[in-house]
């Protein structure tokens, strides 16, 4: 175990395995996502009520189920770094708002897409969709005060905090967003029961989902690589891998 | 207490500090100890890193360097600016320090800031005291403490030639009493007591 | 004479910092102030029928208390980051965590505490029904403490930020969320006569959780604000 | 397939334009989140190649300048 931290403590380790990583996984993502799409757009029937529209269900869903868990991933790595100083936890944390935030921007902006039809509105508050925004402005929170420190070491310990009482209040924000809506809840909007949902809908849902979670672990490994290069710019094996690969 | 110092159990040891800034390495592999009656000048050019050096010993700097520093005793460290609130008077400043050091009486108060030249200034405003001033009010608090272990950031900075005297003769007598001082400062000290130098390049050396 | 104990010393940070405030009255009368401005601008904005006023005035009365709390959370370490104070606390042999809670006691008592006991006047002048106006100050007491605990967390994270002003609102915003759902419907509940007990009890619930947690994020951030 | 012709996908009874649109920009977005941290990572390297080749001043570096 200890071992194995050390292991990913040290940066070229961790810059030559990811490497490896996302050789294998980046086409897999790629083509997982491609067939998720290509299922869920043209071999799925319509929903009986919401007609075609419901088809952004499957870029809706996954970008929003991914970028709430991209928030714990984030906190997690954030806390890691502040409790075993590991450096690279904070690669890993500064690398995931950007993608979080564009991930939940995309639940937001097809949920808005997908309300029109609908609900005859671009916007409703309602709880998810309120959630989701608040979500993203925790995520550009983390962001803005990043690029507010200079000291970039401070930065990535002051986000791990910041990240760490977002983890602890999303439950709480989320379970208030929920609360309030049932309190206001305008009467006619409503969503198609998720639980109910048809397995032949369920599947191409679940493979874009999985797709979803392996494009975020790419996107996280191709930041931390290189947020890596630009932090070990100084070293031997940054300076080798310049000279093999700078020229091109 | 520096009441029976055991002279030969440090203060403060240092292992292996090294700070590097804009891929400037400011001192490496620095390690030194401070033992009671150590009187102990950092020294080093404008940006050589005295001041996160002394950061590093005081335990404000967590982050950013490698080795490690334990402090044995309670320390009092005095840095760049005076922490004194210009809406407090000069008595109130030290009686509510947020350093929480100990519980001060104003008798002692006053004796502190008589020592420093602030006799009959503990109850004005501190907004009306100069600069100087205010940096005296903050030497005050080494007539108060208690601490063994002083660091200290260019405590004679705009100080006057009778301060920068009084100041000596109180670091030595709270180094012959068993404490111990670390320092930064460009003047060197006028005393007759052993100062040792760190070089921040070169380490420890008489 | 040793260090002095640790309630003895808080409170000696209470009173340091009341006394400090009260030495600038314009820095408490401020919110004050604001919060009179703000509620100036929504019959403005909305139009002066009363009927229509009362029907928004919880809302916008939390809104108001909560904003003026968020501009006045960014002071609450600044002065003492400049002068060098800070520092001093950080190295101080008493518990952070327990001299961050007097910081925090000193915000809330010239700010929440104070905008709740004037906040009758206010809510008279939007036609709040007489009735909410208890609850409005029970609600504001207790949510005031969570927001000042949760804004002194982007103080301390932004402290040492030269341009940290408008940022503070962007972290701590979105915490803010909560509290701004249950103090608003705890007055919403009392106009429309349900009983304000329950969201009183969840405000209360949300001030627990915040005094346990929220001191540690401030003494983190504070420590990395001295840091950088 | 469920749907019969390209017309038919392209207008999906009505709601062509937000499914679409929503698709389109889901996937300018992810394009961009895989591009970017590429282009910054090559770019890196090639920064620090230039340093490097700068510092040692290879000929080649002289031919290019003239």
């Amino acid at each position: 175990m200890w071992t194995f931290f050390h292991k990913l403590g040290s940066p070229p380790w961790l810059y030559s395995i990811s490497g490896t990583i996302l050789r294998w996984l980046l086409p897999i993502t790629l083509v997982a996502l491609a067939a998720g799409i290509v299922w869920g757009l043209l071999f799925t029937a319509p929903d009986f009520r919401q007609g075609n529209s419901y088809r952004i269900i499957y870029i809706h869903v996954p970008a929003a189920v991914v970028a709430l868990a991209g928030y714990y991933v984030m906190a997690i790595a954030g806390a890691i770094s502040l409790i075993w100083k590991m450096k690279m936890a904070d690669v890993a944390m500064k690398a995931c708002a950007p993608i979080g935030a564009a991930l939940t921007f995309i639940a937001l902006v097809t949920g808005s897409i997908w309300g029109k039809p609908t609900w005859g509105t671009w916007w409703v508050w309602d709880a998810r969709i309120t959630s989701m925004l608040i979500l993203l402005f925790l995520y550009l929170g983390v962001v803005a005060l990043y690029e507010a420190y200079d000291n970039k070491e401070a930065a990535g310990k002051a986000c791990a905090v910041l990240s760490l009482v977002g983890m602890v209040n999303i439950p709480i924000i989320y379970k208030s967003v929920d609360w309030w809506y049932s309190l206001h809840q305008p009467a006619s909007i409503k969503f198609t029961g998720e639980s109910s949902i048809d397995p032949s809908m369920l599947y191409p849902l679940l493979l874009m989902i999985s797709a979803f979670y392996a494009l975020f672990t790419c996107c996280l490994l191709m930041n931390m690589r290189a947020e890596l290069l630009e932090r070990e710019a100084r070293t031997n094996w940054v300076q080798r891998l310049a000279k093999q690969e700078g020229r091109s | 207490m520096p009441d029976t110092p055991t002279a030969h159990r440090p203060l403060l040891s240092a292992s292996g500090l090294s700070l590097e800034r804009g891929g400037r390495e400011l001192f490496s592999a620095l390690s030194f100890e401070v033992l009671p009656g150590h009187l102990l000048q950092i020294e080093g050019a404008n940006g050589a890193g005295k001041t996160s050096l002394i950061r590093i010993l005081a335990g404000l700097s967590r982050y950013g360097f490698t080795g490690s520093v334990t402090r044995h005793a309670p320390l009092l460290y005095l840095g760049h600016q005076a922490g004194v609130k210009a809406l407090l008077t000069p008595r109130e400043n030290l009686a509510w320090h947020v350093g929480g050091e100990g519980d001060y009486d104003d008798e002692r108060i006053r004796d502190a800031l008589a020592r420093v030249g602030l006799y009959g200034y503990e109850n004005v405003p501190s907004h009306a005291l100069s600069a100087g001033q205010h940096r005296r009010v903050n030497l005050a608090r080494l007539y108060l403490s208690e601490s063994p272990l002083w660091l200290l950031d260019e405590p004679f900075t705009a100080i006057d030639r009778s301060g920068v005297l009084d100041l000596e003769n109180l670091l030595v007598e709270h180094v012959e009493r068993g404490g111990a001082v670390v320092m930064t400062s460009h003047q060197a000290l006028q005393v007759t007591y052993e100062v040792r130098f760190l070089s921040l390049l070169e380490g420890l050396r008489l | 004479m040793s260090a002095p104990g640790t309630l003895p010393f808080c409170l000696r940070l209470l009173r340091r910092q009341l006394v400090l405030a009260f030495r600038r009255p314009i820095e408490i009368g401020n919110p004050l102030l604001f919060f009179a401005m703000v509620v100036a601008l929504f019959p403005l904005g909305l139009g002066p029928a009363p009927e229509q006023l009362s029907g928004f005035a919880p809302g916008i009365l939390w809104i108001i208390a909560l904003l003026s709390n968020l501009l006045t959370s960014d002071a609450v370490f600044r002065s003492d980051f400049e002068d060098g104070s800070l520092e001093q606390l950080l190295l101080s042999p008493q518990p952070l965590f327990l001299s961050v809670l007097a910081y925090i006691a000193a915000h809330w008592l010239v700010t929440g505490v104070l905008l709740a006991l004037v906040s009758p006047v206010f809510a008279l002048m939007l036609n709040l029904p007489v009735q909410a106006v208890g609850v409005l100050v029970a609600s504001l007491l207790l949510g005031s403490a969570v927001l000042s605990l949760v804004g002194c967390i982007g103080a301390a994270l932004t402290v040492g930020l030269k341009r940290g002003g408008m940022l503070i609102s962007l972290l701590i915003l979105p915490f803010y969320m909560p509290v701004l759902i249950f103090g608003s419907a705890a007055v919403q509940g009392a106009v429309t006569g349900v009983p304000a007990g329950p969201y009183l009890a969840i405000l209360g619930a949300m001030l627990c959780l915040a005094i346990a947690l929220a001191p540690l994020a401030i003494a983190a951030g504070l420590r990395i604000s001295v840091d950088a | 397939m469920y749907f019969d012709s390209l017309g038919a996908i392209l207008h999906m009874d009505g709601h062509g334009s937000y499914v679409w649109s929503a698709y389109l920009i889901t996937l300018i977005v992810l394009a961009m989140l895989l591009l970017v941290p590429r282009r910054r990572q090559r770019r890196i390297l090639q920064q620090l190649d230039g340093e490097l080749r700068r510092r040692q001043g290879t000929p080649m570096a002289l031919d290019e300048e003239s």
